[in-house]
């Protein structure tokens, strides 16, 4: 779900890197409002390192498909807040020169796709803090619709982007068809993604609570 | 044929737990991490292993249990060839590190998983699950979650983690590392008493006089040396020449 | 997990003479005009330029093919239907089929584009070792916040893959062989990233008190790299190697906008 | 007034590194972590802390450099109080594990780290990174990566760390844990060697009568003895009530 070099118009690369700018930008003033906000990087840069390592882990998929990758930025968020938007540049940066996953010059637009979703999918489970407590149901609910969307979202912005400027030829209601079909193939990794947050989400109520107080 | 040998080998009191028939290996082509290891360790014994750091001793853990594949010879477990990657449950591995073996929310979950992915039937699995943690001690942690514990206590659960799936053979990787003195102790004694065929490795060369009525010294990875405990420890001149120091607790009868 | 990026960081060549700051920004400017060029007619320039560079830094042709594999896939999937969806103008006919004038421009446009732009990526991060590219951006200023996490990453990313590697281990001496996707199959994922998870927050606490400890925080307010690139270190290729790939990023850009858009 | 002090300190032939006043700490309320603890360590001293895992041996460290927040009474280092969260260059860690205290992507980043963060100019900043990397005889590391590493290579640059900030008091935190017995042998040599007031926590128990020359033993949060090593360690009753074991080295004695 990355953009390789050359394969946008300029426009698009330039306003990616415009948008993902000023996210980053909002998103270090949000970070600076924390009370200690320099004890937050470590940790942060850590957890950038563990998601990086997670989704390089093969996933077994189920027919014809062989395997996939998780793309896990729902969870990011909901485990890192604002800081996932400067964990997410890394990563891809970190892709782009490890894998040629990507490529500097669509960098912007990619944070944008992977980035905006996850701090979607931060302000949705954060909704948790509204709900009374020991809502188990809630906890899990929220957990799996932030994992989901944010890749559902992260494709749909994928699909747009791609579809609709590689070929502006194409009439309105082709280029939409594309899209659905596309995120129909993104329908499975979002059930998937959205399953192993719950998952991740219960396991870390249990074992260490206070990585969930974000 | 196969049953016939086995059988065979069951009446004899000196059946062979562990076989390694010139067993190599390396990592690169430069460095061999292995190189001609011919072993035969009896049902039963418990072997220490000893060396410096980089002497070979996981390399070989790695190769008895499958882990790595050896470039050359072979490994056999009670008489029966290991094939790296199969699932082998008469042989488990200690980490030297427990966090590396314990990763499931509960002890229990932990304890069981390695019975599960044998197939056992529940009841069979919580019965294993039981009869480990009270070998080592720790029923009382059952319910707790394993990155709670103390260093000590996780050291007892990870070893019960392996004892669930009642393996022949048991390869301990530095179990003591870390630990305070009385968890320490309290390992000793739980080693003494285990029933398989263990082979510790480990720098607390205190630990292993007091464990093991056979030791193993690596250099470069070769055997150097084998045999009785206090015999190959006391060579004051064979232990420094491996980077190896006489323990203490041999040194006052010189 | 074992990092290979820094494999060929260290032969000896112009680029690699070149200083990391000013070659990430005379590489950097070239692969933006490159990626601003939608004239076919530049096309055999942007090869030409990208050519020369690949040269010059004494990489292996093999490196090059070899890191073209993976993304070069996706692209082909995705350009291959251009030729046959994109277009008024048909060149050939094959029943239903029908190859597009304007189709197979656009998919010749973004292939040569996107390998003149890896090549030059991998030119401009192969050619350093990768900790000198941070270092780089940070002269540039890249904020401190998200310098000092990717330099922390980078540091625990070889070791926490090991970390996973061996948990795998564990899994697999106690039986656990996954191949289908089941419900099974995530919790102990889960539980393994979970745990990861944990253990490396627990270590990030300890980090930051080492950190804190040493001074973090009070006085630099970044985590401080010797013999950072400064930019008062001057020599031919810096001077050289930025002017020449700036004249020809800022040419492309001017022969795109106003000669040939028209 | 405070110079003066400072100067009539240096007059006396046994000046005061570390005075912990009547110390108290706790996690939770229910259980205290640290209880009165008053102690004065002269400089130059080597003191060994001893105590099983949980007897507040971390927790001391940690508010004796100002990383906790002590519930009551005060630390003071060369007779000025320590302000937690404030660096103290006179003060040093070094970390169990030396992968916690080696974040740094090289090996000279790590050890000019510190002495950056004091504002040091840069040629100075150099020349104390070479000391440190030669006073524990590993400069031929230096611009290796920290994970590339062994054992007892990270655990002598996670020393040289601390050295290049040329604290007057360090501490060091299980120091021998994980080290092979070269490794081991190399720590006890430099830590005999050196200049600077230290504290050692650690289980390893010859390690302590190696290279100290006073010991404190502690469990639950309190000081049970403080003396010389020999002595405290040679008494079995006072040992065993507090989970430790009389080292070998000592029990041929009785």
């Amino acid at each position: 779900m990355h953009i390789p070099d050359g394969f946008v118009p300029p426009s698009i690369c330039l306003a990616g890197y415009a948008i993902s700018g000023g996210v980053t930008w909002y998103s270090l003033r949000e970070i600076q409002r924390d009370r200690d906000p320099q004890s937050s990087i470590p940790k942060s840069a850590l957890f950038t390192a563990v998601f990086f390592i997670a989704s390089l882990i093969h996933i077994p998929a189920p027919p014809p498909l062989t395997s996939f990758h998780l793309v896990l930025n729902g969870m990011m968020g909901t485990l890192l807040g604002y800081y996932a938007f400067l964990a997410i540049p890394i990563g891809l940066f970190f892709q782009a020169v490890m894998f040629q996953h990507g490529g500097m010059s669509t960098l912007g637009i990619n944070a944008v796709i992977m980035g905006l979703p996850a701090i979607v999918a931060y302000y949705v489970f954060r909704l948790r803090s509204h709900l009374p407590r020991k809502q188990q149901f809630w906890t899990k609910a929220l957990a799996f619709i932030s994992g989901a969307s944010a890749v559902l979202l992260s494709a749909t912005l994928f699909a747009a982007i791609a579809i609709g400027t590689i070929s502006p030829e194409l009439n309105a209601a082709t280029e939409r068809t594309a899209i659905y079909l596309s995120l129909g193939s993104y329908l499975i990794q979002a059930l998937v993604e959205g399953t192993f947050t719950v998952m991740i989400v219960s396991f870390l109520e249990k074992v260490k609570p206070e990585l969930l107080q974000v | 044929m196969k049953e016939l040998t086995r059988n065979n080998q069951v009446s004899l009191t000196n059946t062979v737990s562990i076989t390694l028939n010139n067993l190599g290996f390396n990592y690169s082509k430069e460095r061999a991490a292995l190189t001609d290891v011919n072993l035969k360790i009896i049902t039963g014994e418990k072997v220490g292993l000893i060396g410096a750091n980089g002497a070979g001793k996981t390399t070989l853990f790695m190769a008895i249990c499958g882990i790595l594949t050896p470039n050359y010879g072979d490994v056999q477990i009670l008489n029966r060839p290991i094939v790296p990657g199969r699932f082998n449950p008469d042989i488990g591995l200690v980490f030297q590190n427990p966090d590396d073996q314990l990763f499931c929310p509960t002890v229990r979950d932990d304890v069981a998983f390695g019975a599960e992915n044998m197939g056992l039937a529940p009841h069979e699995v919580t019965e294993r699950v039981e009869t480990a943690l009270s070998l080592t001690g720790v029923s009382h942690l059952i319910d707790r979650i394993p990155h709670h514990l103390s260093g000590g206590e996780k050291c007892m659960v990870a070893i019960s983690t392996v004892l669930a799936m009642q393996p022949q053979v048991i390869l301990y990787d530095e179990p003591s590392a870390n630990l305070d003195l009385k968890a320490r102790r309290r390992l000793i004694r739980f080693l003494q008493a285990s029933s398989e065929t263990i082979m510790i490795s480990s720098h607390d060369l205190e630990l292993i006089l007091e464990v093991c009525d056979r030791v193993i010294l690596l250099n470069q990875g070769r055997v150097i040396a084998d045999g009785l405990p206090q015999k190959i420890m006391s060579d004051r001149v064979l232990m420094e020449n491996n980077n190896l120091e006489v323990p203490h607790s041999l040194t006052h009868k010189h | 997990m074992k990092l290979t990026i820094d494999r060929y960081a260290y032969l000896t060549s112009p680029i690699h003479s070149w200083q990391q700051t000013y070659k990430l920004i005379g590489l950097l400017g070239l692969i933006f005009a490159f990626s601003f060029v939608e004239s076919l007619a530049l096309l055999p320039i942007l090869m030409a330029i990208s050519a020369i560079f690949f040269i010059l830094s004494r990489l292996p042709f093999g490196y090059l093919i070899s890191r073209l594999r993976y993304p070069g896939w996706f692209i082909l999937a995705v350009v291959f239907l251009l030729p046959f969806t994109v277009g008024n103008t048909t060149l050939l006919q094959w029943g239903w089929l029908s190859l597009k004038q304007e189709g197979c421009q656009t998919a010749l446009l973004i292939v040569v584009r996107f390998f003149c732009i890896l090549t030059l990526s991998l030119v401009l991060f192969g050619t350093a070792p990768f900790l000198d590219s941070i270092k780089a951006l940070r002269i540039l200023g890249l904020p401190k916040v998200i310098v000092d996490m990717t330099l922390l990453s980078y540091r625990y990313l070889e070791e926490l893959g090991e970390t996973l590697n061996t948990m795998q281990k564990a899994l697999q001496l106690r039986g656990f062989n996954h191949h289908q996707l089941n419900r099974r199959y995530l919790q102990v994922l889960a539980s393994l990233v979970g745990s990861l998870f944990v253990r490396s927050y627990e270590r990030s606490n300890r980090i930051y008190h080492a950190m804190i400890l040493r001074g973090y925080g009070s006085n630099y307010h970044q985590i401080n790299l010797q013999k950072s690139a400064s930019l008062s270190q001057f020599n031919r290729y810096n001077l050289w190697g930025t002017i020449v790939s700036l004249f020809l990023a800022t040419s492309i850009l001017v022969t795109e906008i106003f000669f040939l858009k028209s």
